[in-house]
């Protein structure tokens, strides 16, 4: 597998109020990203554990995204 | 409009472009359009003057591209009658066009902007996505200058001699955010008369802007001149009086506010009166009032002003206008029934998954019927439908009837997002008769067939992710519930001073048991040593009424000499322990407003206490009251400006005292005018309309010397009469002047309540005044619920502000006070007992202090308080806490479920 | 006989920018119908086309 | 607060067990910030891509225990 054609697996956890609504928003103004990023939405970054990161690795997500 | 789904064809189909007027003109729209991306509501709709149909008859590119079929080209203006009980007038104003100034050369050169105009020059949302550019040719600027008072504090041509209040401060922020958008270190500077941060926390916000290197010019510049290569340059006067010039890429105008002339024609076809400057007239002691009975106003059509008194002067003219009419409250509006959500726990998830097209916005894209299939085949799906609009009102209708006849448990809707939708889908689903948290969204147009618009296979596999995640995660959700909680429509009002006073008044009006607690013996708090307010009104006699109708007033319970002890309870339930030297008693209320107020700074400096002519301003004008002080037999009179404020000490300014000491130095000149009165000043902050009493202090004759920080005046008491010294930053030498009086005018500082604090878990900033929930909007509001506050325990803050405030909270209270019960979200913390070991870390990260210790020492959630942030669940080593909605194994459940 | 003038239990607010929103939210809130109206096709006002606001540099949206 | 002071624990202990620091991103994005979380994302895509697969240590470990 050459690293042109490898296509990871994300895990993204986006705080509800923030970056969840970014998203959004950038959906509204049709901003254009990469569909490697899965979402998982959280209420608040305070409720981001590390177990939730240990385990997407673990499952073998390639890497993992926490943005409040 | 109903059938409008805002996906953008129309727009994007329409062959007419005209100038954007939400960026300022400074890109274009088009004929069909929506205002902004973020706009409410998010209806699509046509500009009537620019369409192709509407001109020329012919086009209806929209209609044949609109995959709801939204469009209607019979809509016309109607006519409606409606019968109200009050009206607010929240028209706002309009920024001032600088065109009509030839000197700034705002419409012959498109590098000289309006600050509105660079606005949105840095919104990402503008015309260049934020990136910082000049208009001319989008090359990146590296030296620009912003010129104050365009507009405003000028008699010349625009006669606007007000000041607009808004303009320094929005300067200061464009300037710090230019810098920040600026890839190169950007040159910044702002040329200012006297810079006007009174606001809470301004005073640092205008430190920091110095710090990072924003320069700040004490100069009215005279003439801008354009450069061939697009470039300006400027020619301005130091204090000094050296002329001086400076090259700049781009200029931007602080523009002031002024009322539109379709609002000054409202104003008039209502009858309403308005002041000299067109902004709506209101008295200090009546500050959301307008001169017809019945209508308020509110807002920067009543002179102007920022946002969070905006907002703070709109509950307050929410809580007049209710005020008339609290007999009539409820009888307009009804509450939904809503029927009893059957019992699901225990029953094996039977999930329901709708797929939404979106019209061809998710369609488009993602291939809808391959994820409909797909989902048919994961665990516990038993019903999959695909729907053209699941927002639909006829999808909503066929979801209630498919829950029913297919007994579902837990329904998820693959379509928009649930930032916007769930509230909709959750509705349908009590509706139905299932609990609302019964149901999950799959994001698959907003987070994915719009940003993956080139490439509809990995979108769709994409959605199929999303959908597999969701169904994980719904099948293990269980039914909450909301608590319900009975609320008990009294209120306590601490602090008997004006604002205290009024907020207790406001709700005996609205029907409301109110208990006003005063530590003191005697009501009116620091009003009591008040002269005028800014506008001439006399403090005293409307004081002592305001004391009479407290006290004669049968839902008012007074309790004097009284302080807090303690208190129990949350929103809508507290129960609070009052102490007098006596006895204690306890009390329940539902609400409580906190109006503490705050003290006068006692100056260590200036002489102060080593003569009796050297007074503060509070014992000036009780002096001035008294006679003790009669301006009659004074030949001079000194006001010294910020004793106490804007210092390393205390690094905010106190707001009032500019206005104080002008308005006061005028009652010197007009009692007698041969007195030699002297304000020794660092900015004259006159802001809104008090500017015109600047101007007329300086018509009169008063003197105004500015001092700087590092060359403070110097008082001395030179044998019955005083001798003042300052160095004069124009002359640079010292002037000598001898006084009789001295007035100082000493910062408001606050009374620090820190037990108060505790004992409302509410939270005070770093000079000790309390914070609110949200500084822009939601000024009056603590974080944490059913309390409020109001008056110069907030902040400094003249009669007027203080009294619309204590208006303010008081709306903010009837919103809970009305009601006879509250739901609380079901989306809240728990804790298992058997796992905790009660070592405290919860309740300290708890940033909304909802957790407390049983009698074991162990952790409980007060339900009440817990905001559903889940910072407790991911701080506690013994896995103890959880929330509900989100527990670990919900969310375990979506890793598992995304490979 | 007296006869009380009854009221009318709502309100019309003229002006949908942060003012006008925030007192019909109030009003709306404490049991009385709100008229808002507003002359453009959406709500917000001036501070909707703010990129940020001072003295916090927050997000205006 | 508590968040960030969390995950930079937790950037060293994945690094230890065999998990590229580049694999592990935080950002702070506001709601009204779209173009920002359209970089990031392809910032942390461009990120995890160059790093290529992950070891998939952590799930032997997983297995093991």
């Amino acid at each position: 597998m050459n690293e042109t054609t490898f296509q990871p697996r994300i895990a993204a956890f986006l705080c509800n109020w923030c970056s969840y609504g970014a998203a959004d928003l950038a959906g509204v103004s049709r901003l254009q990203y990469p569909a490697l990023i899965q979402t998982i939405r959280i209420p608040c970054t305070g409720r981001m554990s590390p177990k939730f990161i240990l385990q997407a690795f673990r499952r073998g997500v390639d890497g993992v995204w926490v943005s409040g | 409009m109903d059938k409008c789904i805002a996906c953008g064809a129309c727009s994007d189909k329409c062959p007419q472009k005209v100038l954007n007027e939400y960026n300022e003109g400074l890109d274009k729209r088009k004929a069909a359009h929506v205002q902004y991306a973020q706009a409410v509501p998010l209806k699509y709709c046509l500009d009537k003057d620019n369409c192709l149909y509407f001109l020329k008859g012919k086009c209806r590119a929209c209609e044949k591209f609109c995959p709801a079929g939204a469009i209607n080209y019979e809509q016309s203006e109607t006519q409606r009658e409606i019968k109200v009980g009050s009206v607010i007038l929240s028209a706002g104003f309009q920024p001032f066009d600088p065109s009509i100034y030839s000197t700034y050369s705002y419409a012959n050169s498109p590098n000289v902007v309006t600050a509105l105009e660079f606005e949105r020059i840095l919104a990402a949302s503008g015309p260049w996505m934020g990136h910082l550019v000049r208009p001319s040719d989008e090359m990146e600027p590296r030296k620009i200058a912003f010129l104050q008072c365009v507009g405003s504090r000028d008699m010349n041509i625009c006669d606007h001699p007000y000041c607009s209040s808004v303009c320094c401060m929005y300067a200061i922020k464009e300037a710090i955010i230019a810098k920040e958008h600026s890839h190169d270190d950007l040159d910044v500077s702002i040329y200012y008369m006297d810079m006007r941060t009174f606001g809470k926390d301004f005073e640092r916000y205008y430190e920091k802007a110095k710090k990072l290197g924003i320069h700040f010019i004490r100069s009215r510049v005279h003439t801008v001149d354009l450069l061939p290569d697009d470039s300006i340059r400027i020619q301005y006067a130091t204090e000094q009086g050296d002329r001086k010039t400076d090259e700049f890429d781009m200029l931007v105008l602080s523009h002031g506010l002024e009322v539109s002339d379709s609002t000054v024609e409202l104003a008039r076809r209502l009858d309403v009166e308005l002041g000299d400057h067109q902004f709506i007239r209101s008295g200090s002691f009546t500050p959301v009032a307008t001169s017809r009975s019945g209508i308020y106003v509110c807002g920067a059509l009543n002179g102007p002003k920022d946002i969070p008194i905006s907002v703070m002067e709109a509950s307050a003219a929410a809580c007049a206008a209710a005020g008339n009419l609290s007999e009539a409250r409820g009888t307009l509006v009804q509450e939904k029934e809503i029927p009893k959500p059957m019992d699901v726990t225990g029953d094996i998830p039977r999930v329901g998954v709708f797929v939404c097209s979106c019209g061809i916005n998710i369609a488009g894209v993602v291939d809808v019927k391959a994820v409909a299939e797909y989902a048919k085949g994961l665990p516990y799906v038993t019903y999959v439908q695909n729907n053209l609009f699941s927002c639909s009102q006829d999808a909503q209708d066929n979801l209630t009837e498919v829950i029913r006849a297919q007994g579902l448990n837990r329904i998820v809707v693959a379509a928009c997002t649930p930032r916007t939708h769930e509230p909709l889908f959750q509705e349908t689903l009590q509706n139905a008769g299932l609990n609302k948290y019964l149901f999950e969204m799959a994001n698959i147009r907003n987070q994915d067939s719009w940003v993956h618009t080139d490439n509809p296979e990995k979108a769709t596999n994409k959605a199929m992710d999303l959908v597999r995640m969701a169904v994980a995660k719904v099948s293990l959700l269980e039914p909450l519930q909301e608590i319900q909680l009975s609320v008990n429509p009294g209120a306590m009002v601490i602090g008997g001073g004006l604002a205290g006073m009024n907020a207790a008044l406001s709700l005996a009006k609205q029907g409301y048991e109110t208990h006003l607690v005063e530590r003191e013996s005697h009501l009116g708090g620091t009003a009591r040593q008040l002269r005028v307010t800014a506008q001439g009104e006399a403090v005293g006699p409307y004081l002592e009424q305001l004391i009479a109708k407290v006290e004669a007033e049968p839902l008012i319970k007074l309790h004097m000499e009284t302080t807090i002890k303690d208190v129990d309870g949350f929103v809508g339930n507290f129960k609070t322990t009052l102490s007098t030297k006596e006895k204690e008693d306890s009390v329940e209320h539902g609400v409580t407003i906190i109006a503490t107020g705050a003290s006068e700074y006692k100056p260590r400096e200036y002489a102060y206490g080593q003569h009796p002519k050297v007074l503060t301003h509070l014992e000036l004008d009780a002096a001035l009251t008294t006679g003790q002080v009669d301006p009659k037999s004074t030949n001079s009179v000194v006001f010294i400006q910020c004793v106490g404020s804007r210092e390393p000490e205390r690094p905010y300014c106190s707001k009032v005292c500019c206005t104080h000491s002008v308005e006061t130095a005028i009652h010197f000149k007009e009692e007698n005018p041969d007195c030699q009165v002297v304000i020794l000043y660092r900015d004259i902050r006159t802001y809104g309309e008090r500017e015109l009493l600047y101007k007329e202090a300086r018509s009169k004759g008063v003197l105004f010397i500015r001092f700087s920080l590092d060359h403070k005046p110097i008082v001395e008491v030179d044998g019955d009469g005083l001798k003042v010294t300052v160095y004069d930053q124009i002359l640079k030498r010292d002037l000598l002047i001898s006084a009789d009086v001295v007035g100082l005018a000493s910062a408001v500082v606050s009374n620090r309540a820190e037990d108060l604090a505790q004992m409302f878990k509410v939270s005070m900033d770093d000079d000790g005044w309390f914070l609110e929930a949200h500084q822009k909007l939601r000024p009056v509001d603590f974080a944490t619920d059913g309390v409020f506050m109001c008056g110069l325990a907030h902040y400094p803050k003249p009669i007027e502000e203080s009294i619309a405030q204590a208006q303010a909270a008081v709306s903010r209270a009837v919103t809970i006070l009305s009601r006879d019960e509250m739901w609380l979200s079901g989306t809240v913390a728990f804790i298992d007992q058997n796992k905790c070991v009660g070592c405290g870390v919860c309740w300290t990260v708890c940033p909304y202090q909802a957790i407390d210790q049983n009698e074991k020492g162990l952790a409980v959630v007060n339900e009440a308080l817990c905001k559903g942030c889940g910072t407790c669940v991911a701080s506690c080593r013994s896995g103890a806490p959880n929330l509900r909605g989100f527990t670990t194994r919900d969310v375990m459940a979506q890793i598992e479920a995304m490979m | 006989m007296t006869a009380k003038k009854k009221v009318t239990g709502a309100v019309m607010v003229v002006g949908g920018g942060i003012a006008g929103m925030q007192a019909s939210l109030d009003l709306a809130d404490s049991g009385f119908y709100v008229y808002l109206v507003e002359k453009n096709p959406a709500i917000g006002g001036v501070m909707s086309q703010l990129d940020k606001t001072f003295p916090t540099n927050d997000c205006a949206m | 607060m508590f968040a960030r002071r969390r995950f930079a624990v937790l950037k060293n202990l994945l690094e230890y067990i065999g998990i590229e620091p580049g694999r592990l991103h935080f950002s702070w994005i506001s709601s009204a910030e779209a173009e920002k979380f359209q970089k990031t994302a392809i910032k942390v895509c461009e990120a995890v891509t160059a790093l290529g697969p992950a070891k998939h240590m952590i799930k032997e470990i997983g297995k093991v225990a």
